[in-house]
C-alpha cells in the first residue's frame, strides 16, 4: 500500500470548441490520466487571464496546463494567438519568479486529438511530479 | 446567496460504476448555498429532469449543479428543464464526471474524489451565476452584394430566388466581371459570354434585384441584420432610365483615342462609352477624364444625337443610404501587374502580354475579331511561349510576387495551348511550368489532352529572359529534365500573371470590419466550416475575395454564400448568445485595446457623460460592446488594462472561484 | 557641396575617362568630388560568403574614411559601386561579420552609418536630372544611345537598391537630360562576361556579341557604360558602334571635354 | 556528425542560404548566363547542397564559371541566391593548400594594352583565395 505518495495538483483550462471536446474524446474513449488534472472551461484559451493562471498557484496548485485549438482553427479566428503570446510573456515571468517553466505549459488539442489529451496529461503530470510540490508563489494565508 | 440544488447522474453504472454517487452528493450538501442535494440513476431521462423541477419548486432552487456527463451533451437538456420549471436557464451549471472523470480513472476512491472538487468548482461557480437574457434585434429583409461578377451574380439569383430583395453595386458601368472578358471556359470549352449573358440578363429582368452601377458604397454602419449602408452612384451623365442603349452617341462621339479597358487597353472606344454589346444595365457612360465637353465645354454632339434626350452633362454623384440585414462581398480579383517582372519584357515589347490580354485576343467580340494576331504588327504569331506562375508562389521575403498559388492559371493556360493548337496547328506552343496542379473534375484529363492530342510542348523549367530583338522574342528558359537551358525565337509571350484581389477589398473590410489575411484575400469565419462567412456576423463572401478560385467554385460558394444570407434573412428576429463581454463604464479608461483585439469589430467607443462627485458632468470615452456582435470569445476581457471589460458567463470572479474550489 | 570620392584601380590608368570626366562634370554641377587619401582597390567582386573578412576590409577603410568626414561616399565604376555597397550592407545587416571587422578597424567602429551612391544616382538624387538638363550647353540632340548597365550596377536589388533591375531608366533619363535619344533594349542588364574573358574568351564573347547585337537591333548607334570591364569586353568582342564612358559624353555636353583633353 | 554532413552545414553557414526553400523551377538556371559552361548549374548546386551531395561540385570547374553577375539571386522567386551557394562552395574548395586556379605566372599572356586591371583583380579574386 502506498502511504503519502506525493500527488499534484494540476488545473487545466480547455478551449470550449478544440479542447474540452478533445478531453471529452479521451474520456470516450477510456484513455486514462491522472486524477490530479482538473479542468475549467473556457470559451477560448485566450479567455485565460494570467490572473487566473497566478490564482492558482498562489492556492497551491503544481502546475497550469492551458490547451486551444490549433493556430489558425481558432473558433474565434484568432484568439489561440493572443494566448499563446501572452503566456510566453506570463511563462518566461513565472520562470524568473522562480516557477519552473516544466509547471507551465501551453499545449494545442482538437476536438479529434483525445489521444493527444490524455498523453499530454501523462506528459505534464509526469514533469510536474518529477519537479515536486510548488512552494513558490503558494500564499500561506491560503493554506488551512 | 443563492440557493442551489446539486443533482448527480449515475449514468446507469457510466459514472456510478467509478463514483460513489452517494458520497458525492452527500459531500456537496455542505456546500456554501446548497441547500438541496440527490443523485439519480438518470437524470437526464423525464423522470430525473421531473426531480429536478419538482425540487426547485419545493426547495425554492436559484441554482442548479448538475453532476453528470459533459455540458456539451446536455447542458442545452438541463437548460430547458430549468427554465420549464421558471428559473433563468443560465443558472445552470454542470460538472462533468463522466468524460472528465468517471470514464478516464479507473479506482473508485479516485474517481469520487475528484468528483466531489468538480462538484465543487461548479457550486462555487453557479454561487456567482447571474440571470442572463440573449438579446433580440430585428432583421431587413434585405441583402447587398458588393460587386457584381459571376460571384455576385450568382449570389444575388439566389437570393432573389427565395423572395428577399437584393441590390447588386458594381464600380464598373456594366455588371459581368473577369467573366465576360473571357473567351472560353475550362474544361469544357463552352463559351463565358454564352452562359454569362444569359445570367446577366435574369438579373437585369428579376424584379428583386436592383443594380447599382457604376457605383461604390461608401460608408457602412450597424450590425448583422441592420445594416446602414450609403451608396455612391458616381455620375455617368446620361439618365440610366432614359437612354435606351441605342448607341448613336457612341458612334458620333468625336474622341475616339480612348483606351479601351474593357480589351486592357488593346485598343480603343470612345469618350461616351457601353462596355460590350451584351453589357447591362446597357447604357451609355461618359468617360469624364476624356469628354470634350465635361473637360472644357465644348463639343456636346452625344446629347444632339441622343433622340432620347439622356444626356445630362450636370449630373452629379448621387448618394443612396439603404438598410441591409446582410452584405456579401463578392470584389473579386484583378491580375497582378507586371511591372516588377520585366525580365519577362512585358513593359518593353507589345508582344509580350498577359493571360488575360490573351483572352481578349481570341474572343470574338475582342480587338481582333477573334483572330490570333500579335499586337505589335498584327501578325500571325507562329511560335508562342506560355510562361506560367508568373509571380505566384514566390517568396515572402522577396521583393515581389504572391506568396500562394493563383490556382487558375494552370488551367487557363492548358485552355489557351490547346485553343491555340486547334485553331491554329501551325502554331509551336511551349508552356513552362514548375508544377502542374489539376485538381478539379475533368481537369487532368483536360491538361492531358492539351498535350498528347494537340502537340503541346509543356516543358518543365522557368524562362529567365525574354529579349525582344527586331520582330521576335528571344526566349532564354531552362529545361529541368533534359538539363538544358534552351533558347526559342518565339513571336508571342503570354504570362500567366498572378491574380489579387481587387484594391477596392481592403478599404471595404476596414468599412466591414471584416479581417483579411496578408494578401487581402478576406478571412474566413472558420476555414473548414465556415467558409462563405466572415467572422463578422452578417457579411458573407463570394467568389475570389475569399481566395484564388475558377468559375464552378466560385459560383457554388456564390450559392453557399446566399443560402447563408437567406437564412438569416427568413429570421425575424435574431437571438442572440447573452454570454458576450459587457464593459463597466465606470471602470473604463477608454484606451482602446480592446476594439483592437475584437475579431468582430463588436467593440465601438463612445462619448458619454458622467456624473462627477462634485456634482459636474465630464464626457468621457469608454467602451461599449455591441451583444449582437460579440461572440463571447472573451480576449478583451484579458486586453482590458483596468479589467473593466467581463464575459457573461465566463466571469473573471466565476473562473477564479472554480480555480479556488479546485485548489482547496 | 563635398562628397568623398572612390576612384577604384581602372579609373587611374585605363579609364581616366571615367575618372577625369566624373571630377569635372560634377564640378560644373556643384558638387566637389573629394578623393579619400590611401583608397586601396576593392577586389573588383563582391564575395557573398559570411566568412570572408579580410577581402572587404579596404571597402570598409574607405567607407569609415566618408563616415570621419561626414560625407556620403560616390564612386563611379560599377564593380567599386557593386563591392562597397555589398560590404556596406553586410556592415549594417549581418552583426556577425560586422564585428569581425570591427576587430581589424584601427580607430573606431563603423556599422555601415555612410550612405553610398554610385555617380549615376549622385546625378539623379543630389542633382537632379533637370539640373543636369538645365546645365547642358553641348546638346546631344539626334544621337541614338544604348545605355549598357551590365550587371553590377543593379544587382542585387534588395541591397542595391538602384533602380528597377529588370526594366531600369536611370541612364536613359541621364541620356534624355543630355539631349540625346536613349534605346531602350532587353539586355542592357545582363551579363558581359565579366572576369571569364581571362579563362574562356569565348564565353565572353558570345555574350558581349548578344547584348551589342539587341543594342543595334534596338537602333542603337553608340554605347554607353560605367564599367571598364563591360567596355573591354564589349569593344575587345568586336562592337562596331563606339563604346564610351557615360562621364564622357557627360563632359561633353556639359562642355568640359575639352579642358581635359591631353 | 560525419563529413559530409558537416560540408552541407558549412556550406549554408557561410553562404546564408536555406536550400530547401528552392521550389525546383529552373529560373535560376534559365537566366543564368554561364550556363553553357558548367558542368552543374545553378539549380543543380541548390540540389546538390541540398541532399549533401557537395563532393562532386567541390571538383567541378563550374565552381569557376559562375559570374558573380547575380541574375540568379534577383530572379529566383523563392529567394534561394543560388550564387551565393555557388561561392561558398568555390570558397571551401580554393581555400584548401595549392588550390589556387591562378599565379601571377599566368598574368602576362592575358595582357594586352587594353586590359584594364579591373580585369585581373576580379579574376585574381575569383581563382585565388
Amino acid at each position: 500500500m502506498q502511504v503519502n505518495e506525493y500527488k499534484p495538483l494540476i488545473v487545466a483550462f480547455c478551449c470550449n470548441w478544440c479542447s474540452y471536446a478533445g478531453a471529452d474524446l479521451a474520456g470516450n474513449n477510456r484513455l486514462n490520466y491522472p486524477a490530479e488534472v482538473k479542468i475549467i472551461r473556457v470559451p477560448c484559451s485566450c479567455r485565460v487571464n494570467p490572473m487566473f493562471v497566478l490564482r492558482a498557484f498562489q492556492r497551491g496548485a503544481d502546475g497550469v496546463i492551458i490547451c486551444g485549438c490549433h493556430p489558425g482553427d481558432c473558433h474565434y479566428t484568432s484568439g489561440n494567438y493572443y494566448t499563446r503570446r501572452r503566456m510566453a510573456a506570463l511563462f518566461s515571468m513565472l520562470d524568473y519568479l522562480g516557477i519552473e517553466k516544466e509547471r507551465t505549459r501551453v499545449e494545442w488539442v482538437s476536438a479529434a486529438e483525445g489521444a493527444k489529451f490524455a498523453a499530454t496529461m501523462n506528459d505534464f503530470v509526469e514533469k510536474v511530479t518529477a519537479l515536486g510540490e510548488n512552494k513558490r508563489l503558494e500564499d500561506l494565508r491560503c493554506k488551512k | 446567496m443563492q440557493r442551489v440544488g446539486v443533482f448527480v447522474c449515475w449514468c446507469g453504472s457510466n459514472i456510478a460504476g467509478t463514483v460513489d454517487v452517494e458520497a458525492v452528493s452527500e459531500a456537496l450538501k455542505s456546500e456554501p448555498g446548497v441547500v438541496f442535494s440527490t443523485n439519480y440513476q438518470y437524470m437526464c431521462s423525464q423522470a430525473g429532469q421531473d426531480m429536478i423541477k419538482d425540487a426547485v419548486k419545493e426547495h425554492n432552487l436559484t441554482g442548479i449543479v448538475v453532476c453528470s456527463c459533459s455540458p456539451r451533451m446536455h447542458e442545452a437538456t438541463f437548460r430547458k428543464t430549468a427554465a420549464a420549471a421558471g428559473l433563468n436557464p443560465y443558472m445552470v451549471e454542470i460538472a462533468n464526471i463522466r468524460e472528465q472523470c468517471s470514464w478516464v480513472h479507473k479506482d473508485m476512491l479516485t474517481g469520487t474524489e475528484k468528483a466531489i472538487i468538480l462538484g465543487k468548482a461548479a457550486i462555487a461557480k453557479v454561487n456567482l451565476n447571474a440571470p442572463l437574457t440573449p438579446g433580440e434585434s430585428p432583421v431587413t429583409k434585405r441583402a447587398l452584394v458588393i460587386g457584381g461578377g459571376i460571384a455576385g451574380i450568382q449570389t444575388a439569383l439566389d437570393i432573389a430566388d427565395a423572395g428577399f430583395p437584393v441590390d447588386i453595386v458594381e464600380k464598373k458601368p456594366t455588371i459581368g466581371g473577369k467573366m465576360a472578358q473571357l473567351d472560353k471556359t475550362f474544361p469544357t470549352l463552352d463559351c463565358a459570354a454564352c452562359i454569362l449573358t444569359p445570367k446577366m440578363v435574369d438579373v437585369a429582368q428579376n424584379e428583386k434585384i436592383r443594380i447599382f452601377s457604376y457605383s461604390e458604397v461608401s460608408e457602412i454602419k450597424g450590425f448583422v441584420g441592420n445594416f446602414d449602408v450609403t451608396i455612391k452612384k458616381n455620375a455617368r451623365f446620361v439618365k440610366e432610365d432614359v437612354c435606351t442603349g441605342c448607341g448613336a452617341c457612341v458612334e458620333k462621339c468625336p474622341m475616339k483615342k480612348v483606351p479601351n479597358e474593357f480589351n486592357l487597353g488593346m485598343d480603343n472606344r470612345r469618350a461616351i462609352y457601353i462596355p460590350f454589346a451584351q453589357a447591362v444595365p446597357k447604357v451609355a457612360t461618359i468617360d469624364p477624364n476624356a469628354c470634350n465637353m465635361l473637360k472644357n465645354g465644348k463639343c456636346g454632339l452625344c446629347a444632339r444625337v441622343c433622340t432620347a434626350g439622356a444626356i445630362d452633362y450636370t449630373q452629379k454623384d448621387e448618394y443612396i443610404e439603404e438598410k441591409y440585414g446582410a452584405i456579401v462581398v463578392a470584389t473579386g480579383f484583378n491580375p497582378i501587374s507586371m511591372d516588377k517582372f520585366d525580365e519577362f519584357a512585358y513593359n518593353q515589347s507589345k508582344d509580350v502580354i498577359t493571360s488575360l490580354e490573351f483572352e481578349r485576343l481570341t474572343n470574338a467580340a475582342g480587338p481582333t475579331a477573334g483572330k490570333l494576331l500579335r499586337p505589335s504588327d498584327g501578325k500571325h504569331p507562329h511560335t508562342i511561349v506560355f510562361v506560367q506562375c508568373v509571380g505566384s508562389r514566390c517568396d515572402a521575403c522577396a521583393e515581389k510576387g504572391k506568396e500562394y498559388c493563383s490556382k487558375i492559371c494552370c488551367m487557363y493556360t492548358a485552355k489557351h495551348a490547346m485553343l491555340t493548337r486547334d485553331k491554329y496547328p501551325d502554331t509551336e506552343v511551349y508552356v513552362f511550368y514548375i508544377d502542374v496542379r489539376t485538381p478539379g473534375k475533368n481537369f487532368d484529363e483536360f491538361y492531358r489532352r492539351a498535350v498528347e492530342e494537340y502537340g503541346v510542348k509543356y516543358i518543365k523549367g522557368m524562362v529567365g529572359k525574354v529579349t525582344p530583338e527586331g520582330d521576335v522574342l528571344k526566349v532564354q528558359a531552362s529545361d529541368l529534365i533534359a538539363n538544358k537551358q534552351l533558347h526559342i525565337d518565339a513571336d508571342l509571350v503570354v504570362l500567366a500573371a498572378a491574380i489579387e484581389p481587387d484594391k477596392s477589398a481592403r478599404p471595404l473590410a476596414t468599412m466591414l470590419t471584416a479581417s483579411m489575411d496578408t494578401n487581402d484575400f478576406f478571412t474566413e469565419a472558420h476555414p473548414k466550416l465556415r467558409p462563405v462567412e466572415s467572422p463578422t456576423a452578417g457579411v458573407f463572401l463570394s467568389g475570389a475575395c475569399q481566395g484564388p478560385k475558377d468559375i464552378p467554385e466560385t459560383v457554388s460558394q456564390a450559392g453557399a454564400a446566399a443560402s447563408k444570407v437567406i437564412g438569416l434573412l427568413a429570421k425575424d428576429k435574431l437571438t442572440g448568445n447573452p454570454c458576450v463581454a459587457h464593459s463597466n463604464e465606470l471602470m473604463c479608461n477608454g484606451c482602446s485595446s480592446c476594439e483592437r483585439v475584437c475579431p468582430y469589430g463588436a467593440i465601438t467607443y463612445i462619448d458619454k457623460e458622467f456624473r462627477m462627485p462634485d456634482r459636474t458632468t465630464k464626457i468621457r470615452r469608454v467602451a461599449s460592446v455591441n451583444p449582437a456582435v460579440c461572440q463571447g470569445c472573451g480576449a478583451c476581457t484579458v486586453t482590458c488594462p483596468s479589467g473593466a471589460m467581463d464575459l457573461n458567463g465566463f466571469a473573471n470572479l466565476q473562473i477564479m472561484a472554480e480555480v479556488d474550489a479546485i485548489c482547496k | 557641396m563635398k562628397v568623398s570620392y572612390f576612384p577604384g584601380c581602372t579609373l587611374k590608368n585605363k579609364a581616366k575617362e571615367l575618372d577625369v570626366y566624373s571630377v569635372k562634370s560634377a564640378e560644373v554641377l556643384g558638387i566637389t568630388l573629394e578623393e579619400i587619401e590611401n583608397w586601396q582597390c576593392c577586389g573588383g567582386v563582391f564575395s557573398t560568403a559570411r566568412d570572408e573578412v579580410a577581402t572587404k576590409l579596404s571597402s570598409v577603410r574607405a567607407l569609415k574614411y566618408a563616415l570621419d568626414k561626414n560625407q556620403p561616399l560616390v564612386t563611379v565604376c560599377s564593380a567599386c559601386h557593386n563591392v562597397i555597397k555589398q560590404t556596406n550592407y553586410a556592415m549594417q545587416n549581418d552583426k556577425e561579420f560586422a564585428d569581425k571587422v570591427n576587430r581589424y578597424m584601427a580607430d573606431g567602429q563603423y556599422n555601415g552609418e555612410t550612405q553610398v551612391y554610385n555617380y549615376l544616382e549622385m546625378l539623379r538624387d543630389l542633382v537632379g536630372f533637370d539640373a543636369v538638363k538645365e546645365k547642358v550647353v553641348n546638346s546631344l540632340k539626334g544621337k541614338k544611345i544604348a545605355a549598357y548597365y551590365g550587371c553590377l550596377l543593379l544587382r542585387p536589388n534588395s541591397v542595391m537598391k538602384m533602380d528597377d533591375p529588370e526594366n531600369p531608366t536611370i541612364m536613359e533619363d541621364l541620356i534624355k537630360a543630355m539631349g540625346a535619344e536613349p534605346i531602350v533594349y532587353a539586355k542592357r542588364n545582363e551579363c558581359c562576361g565579366g572576369y571569364i574573358s581571362v579563362e574562356s574568351p569565348d564565353a565572353a564573347k558570345k555574350n558581349s556579341n548578344a547584348i551589342i547585337a539587341n543594342a543595334k537591333a534596338a537602333g542603337a548607334e553608340m554605347i554607353i557604360t560605367a564599367c571598364p570591364l563591360c567596355k573591354y569586353n564589349l569593344v575587345k568582342n568586336g562592337a562596331d558602334i563606339p563604346v564610351v564612358y557615360f562621364t564622357e559624353l557627360l563632359a561633353e555636353a556639359l562642355g568640359v571635354k575639352e579642358d581635359t583633353n591631353g | 556528425m560525419d563529413n559530409k554532413e558537416y560540408l552541407r552545414e558549412e556550406i549554408i553557414r557561410r553562404s546564408g542560404v536555406n536550400p530547401s526553400k528552392c521550389m525546383r523551377c529552373g529560373k535560376c538556371s534559365a537566366t543564368c548566363p554561364a550556363y553553357d559552361e558548367m558542368e552543374y548549374h545553378p539549380h543543380q548546386f541548390v540540389n546538390m547542397v541540398e541532399s549533401g551531395d557537395i563532393e562532386p561540385l567541390l571538383n567541378s570547374e563550374s565552381l569557376y564559371k559562375c559570374l558573380s553577375c547575380f541574375a540568379c539571386i534577383d530572379r529566383c522567386p523563392r529567394n534561394v541566391e543560388p550564387a551565393k551557394l555557388v561561392e561558398a562552395v568555390r570558397l571551401t574548395a580554393i581555400r584548401k593548400q595549392g588550390a589556387n586556379r591562378m599565379t601571377a605566372d599566368d598574368v602576362p599572356p592575358i595582357i594586352d594594352e587594353d586590359v584594364p586591371p579591373q580585369l585581373l583583380v576580379s579574376a585574381f579574386r575569383k581563382y585565388t583565395k
